[in-house]
């Protein structure tokens, strides 16, 4: 597949934007800045990008507990996506909602999720409306593994499958839900197989190669698009962080995550831009220096701004 | 020539099916899914001749997945159209409670104000039919305390008409609670649409003596109540909230204030339900005008059992209303 | 597959008893003598009465909404399944039950229920008490077309698949639930390629086919038995009669119903076993009879029996 | 030698897991399932050490797959074995309350008592981590609201270890909740194993002036303000009612006879939680011995906010609870 130097370049600068998030998020919730849970991305950029890459502003995503990858891939703004982990009012929910919620519904990203396997039967519906309004829009839902096994997502493909909805259905298979490797908690090796249950196309990729990804996106949100119902995408990949940070990882071995780790997707990504000289060195730290920049703006926004007024709290709770 | 005011009887099923018409003629963005909406006209007929005169597009059957009925609604919502969803049961919202109270009643407050869900989940409660346990309950009380919801409890087939309207105009989630011994029961209803506010209780009766608040089904049986009462010289206030959420405090608190008895009266299991709330308001706010003990007046800690005299005795029935207010009367 | 002649004649009587004690139930229920839903199962006979004539007595079966012909398959006594439609204190639940809600633990019958899809995980935790106790016992869970889109016959599927549970899911395909053709539910022909998504084996069989479900139960109860995990059987059936007595049957046209009643299991399994001589016209009579007698009997023990005492709804609350 | 009682300091989280390991000694029909309780010990620690004590049969590691889960504990529990499993958040009851509460619940009445269901729902819930909307929550009301559920609510490790015993040997579904600010909290805890009854309140703290009812976390909280209050001159006798169901009404209602004055504390939302079945009781039981009106102390009808500012107002706090009982005071 042929894709042009802008798209790549686009992509590879998406990945190093969430890495680098990512990475600053771990330092300030272990100084103790960032409250709550968060669940981080580092290791799986290349499913957010690879698939987003596809979707224009007023496309949909549903995400989940891990969701900071995908809405900085669907063009979130790190600044107010920052603002919200620390709790602040300037935040994409005011402070209200934190890691797990984290929603730009004009970006049509439809919101992080705390509930495993709360995102595919929105995405459903979202699609559904899409069809409704006339519009083509598509939804990219994304889920775990372990979302794979809840009945929500059975339900919502089930019904994308015989309303033939725009939806893309991506699951994340890190391998593991929580502790649970995925060779414990389900008897197939591929997700992607169970995409005939609905009758709809299912494929299974290389999580870590954002061009895998992107390939396999590109066909299914075409197929959406076109209003061919939906698809299932597995990527293969894994987080190179625990299940959330202070995760003490007991549940795998040390060798594991560096086997892992040998085939980070940015790693691997540029050295094939490299090679393909879609990128050269310089360029390469330009990009690291400018998502650093952005990042530290994104901070110092953060550390700049206020924290709710307590009166807040009774806002929003109905429209 | 003047305008005549068209009031016709319907029944409550009737009335129902009428406002989802005429506001699905009047907004496109509505449009209804459930099990059996369509072709069938729903399992108790509310949504008969909809498909019909809306499409498959507007009016659609659904698997029998409710978490897939109710998230799709939410995300629909959240993108811009009206859903008017049916739960075909009010029973079987343990397979997709999650997607009405964590997704639907949660969205917009988590995304700091910035989704609107105008979504109505129509869903039938109650027993009377021998469908025994797990199509029978009432279980208003769960959704009343869930912020980020708006509950319906409507009784006759004006209110269920009216309620259903403003329902559909809420830009909030609306849980919209009909009871399946109601849909038979005619009223006067006018053609032209309405809208009942929510979160005003309507009076049903003047009284002075006793307050009675009853919801659904009960608001009948109070009247019939009051209405025997009346014979003995006790003079009953009948007061049916109609929405649950708003709660209309108000109007509650100052009949107590005036008769300073209140009886509670619902189909829900007594413990932790809706009249739970609704004491609790009094012993806050009119403590002091009570001159007798609260008396609920509610179906017993069971399920519902299947066998005609033992749903009998589990549904409250006129003669509990009856001895209830004696009782606070007396005291 | 060779049968025993006692078998075939067993799996006969069974069939010919769960018509006629639905066939009465839809008279005593047009007459107003029995209150509430009930769902009959003529036109399934052949579905419940193949996989069941494998199970022993100490085995296990969940069921439906449907569940009559589940009962009576599994050995349960006619007598108090009237009695317990009845709403009599005689019956099985002692009235407080019903049609949905019928049960008979000592039989291994957890119970009708009145929840679609709300039987596969109770067979899950039926399954693995069997395996957890070390003895050889099997569930069979009885659910339809309909529930096989629910999530939770999703989660139960997958549980009982990766602990290898002695389950076998009998999915009786009678091609609608409620109004709501097959078609218009699900976008796959058959229920059966669902096994995949859990590496379970999957067949799909004609259910008006006795012998065609006692083969492929027969299989899927032995693998369960030798602790070789759950399976899938899906069972392509018709009711004969509205989803629930009273539905007026808008979604259906009477020449499709005409088509499949030529298929009546009971019908063609009698010409079968006369065929092969099992049977003869006199012992189709005194079975006809027999069962008849049963049945006759079943209302008498009904209609005889006193209703409960209104302090009864305040028992069996607790234990 | 005489026999020392062994008082030992443990945390909640500790003394529940004693719990566990002397049930499960005691009764190989006990196991225990769940979420990361296996191999991960559980998110909060509970289950830790049990896999390598009692093996993969016993202790096992769930898919996330709550229907499931309980589901599945039904089947086990309705034909011997007495699973004890886990719901890592109570929020996440809405994708498998059906299981719970139409059938586990239900099962032994539909069946006219010919089924035993002796499952516990270990769970946690509550505020304090900023953990947001969706892992905040507290919900026994709704618990409570279902007739064949018994529901416990632990405040300290001794009530933890002894309710746990006691939700373990008891024949129906119990749902037991833990507060997760509860688990690091420490106290003293017998060693050999004993069982607290159901329906049994513990006056954590006798006094004359007030009575405040106070669950879980914020019976700790009623206890300090109590302090506080003393250092006023007002004796607040504190009420732990340990078991929402069975609820210890005559304890209660006692003490409101004593001290004429009753302030509810909960950390769910105040409408249509707990407290409102507690105010209601002691309005119809009591009501003649109120000399102020009632008052509940809980937290705001929102959604669980992030922030920690917010979500510090929206617990109820001490000075909450020293505000409301001066309020009834002054009545
Ligand atoms: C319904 C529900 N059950 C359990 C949890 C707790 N939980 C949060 S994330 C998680 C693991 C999810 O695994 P997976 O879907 O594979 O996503 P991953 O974390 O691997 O990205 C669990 C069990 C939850 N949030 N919601
Ligand atoms: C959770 C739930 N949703 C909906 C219903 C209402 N209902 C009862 S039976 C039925 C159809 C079930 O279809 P299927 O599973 O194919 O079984 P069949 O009736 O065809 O035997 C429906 C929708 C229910 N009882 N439970
Ligand atoms: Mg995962
Ligand atoms: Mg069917």
């Amino acid at each position: 597949m042929a894709v042009d130097r802008e798209k790549l370049l686009g992509m590879y600068t998406t990945m190093v934007t969430i890495r680098q998030f990512e990475g600053r998020v771990a330092e300030l919730f272990a100084t103790g800045k960032i409250p709550g849970f968060v669940h981080l991305y580092i290791g799986e950029e290349a499913v957010a990008t690879g698939v987003c890459a596809h979707l224009r502003r007023d496309d949909f995503i549903t995400s989940t507990h891990r969701g900071h990858g995908h809405l900085i891939a669907k063009g979130g703004d790190p600044r107010l996506m920052m603002a919200e982990l620390f709790g602040k009012r300037t935040g994409y929910c005011k402070g209200k909602g934190g890691s797990m919620h984290i929603a730009d519904v004009e970006l049509g990203i439809l919101g992080a999720n705390g509930i495993v396997g709360g995102g595919p039967p929105i995405a459903a519906g979202a699609a559904l409306s899409a069809r409704y309004r006339g519009t083509d829009q598509v939804v990219a839902c994304f889920f775990g593994d372990g979302a794979a096994n809840q009945g929500t997502f059975h339900e919502a493909a089930n019904l994308a499958a015989i309303w033939k909805l725009p939806v893309v259905f991506v699951c994340e298979n890190n391998h593991y839900g929580i502790s649970l490797h995925q060779g414990k908690h389900m008897a197939v090796a591929d997700v992607a197989d169970r995409a005939r249950a609905y009758d709809m196309p299912g494929v299974a990729v290389d999580g870590m190669d954002v061009m895998a990804v992107y390939e396999a996106a590109g066909e299914a949100v075409k197929r959406a698009r076109a209003g061919d119902g939906p698809s299932l995408i597995e990527c293969k990949t894994y987080r190179f962080r625990g299940h959330f940070e202070g995760d003490p990882e007991v549940y795998r071995s040390r060798d594991e995550v560096a086997e892992w780790q040998k085939r980070d997707p940015i790693a691997t990504f540029r050295a094939r831009l490299l090679e393909m000289q879609v990128l050269t060195e310089d360029k390469v730290r330009a990009i690291d220096e400018a998502a650093r920049a952005r990042i530290d703006e994104a901070v110092s926004f953060a550390e700049g701004s206020p924290l709710p007024e307590f009166e807040e709290l009774f806002e929003d709770v109905y429209a | 020539m003047a305008t005549e005011v068209q009031v016709r009887t319907l029944t409550c099923a009737q009335a129902l099916n009428e406002a989802l018409k005429q506001e699905m003629r009047r907004d496109p963005a509505i449009y209804v899914a459930g099990e059996d909406v369509a072709r069938y006209g729903g399992i108790f007929g509310v949504t008969a001749g909809l498909l019909e005169e809306f499409g498959e597009e507007r009016v659609r059957d659904t698997p029998i997945t409710e978490s897939a009925i109710i998230g799709s609604a939410v995300g629909a919502a959240a993108t811009g159209l009206r859903p008017v969803v049916e739960l075909m049961f009010v029973d079987f919202i343990g397979v997709a409670l999650d997607q009405l109270f964590n997704q639907a009643a949660k969205m917009r407050y988590m995304f700091g104000g910035k989704a609107r869900l105008p979504l109505v989940l129509r869903t039938q409660c109650g027993g009377g039919m021998s469908a025994a346990a797990q199509h029978s309950q009432c279980l208003e009380a769960w959704f009343m305390h869930v912020p980020g919801l708006k509950v319906a409890v409507p009784s006759t087939p004006y209110d269920a008409k009216g309620l259903l309207v403003t329902a559909i105009r809420d830009d909030n989630p609306v849980v919209f609670i009909e009871h399946k011994m109601l849909y038979g029961v005619e009223g006067n209803v006018p053609e032209e649409p309405y809208a009942i506010p929510f979160g005003q209780a309507d009076i049903k009766r003047e009284g002075a003596d006793v307050t009675v608040v009853a919801t659904m089904l009960m608001v009948h049986k109070a009247l019939a109540a009051a209405e025997q009462l009346s014979a003995d010289g006790i003079s009953v206030e009948v007061i049916d909230p109609r929405t649950l959420t708003p709660l209309d405090e108000d109007t509650i608190v100052e009949s107590v204030r005036k008769t300073h008895r209140l009886v509670i009266v619902h189909e829900e299991v007594k413990r932790a339900g809706s009249g739970a709330e609704i004491a609790a308001v009094v012993a806050e706010r009119a403590l002091d005008y009570l001159d007798a003990p609260v008396q609920r007046v509610a179906a017993p800690f069971t399920p519902v059992p299947f066998s005609p005299p033992l749903e009998q005795r589990f549904i409250p029935d006129v003669p509990d209303i009856v001895k209830a207010v004696k009782a606070v009367v007396a005291a």
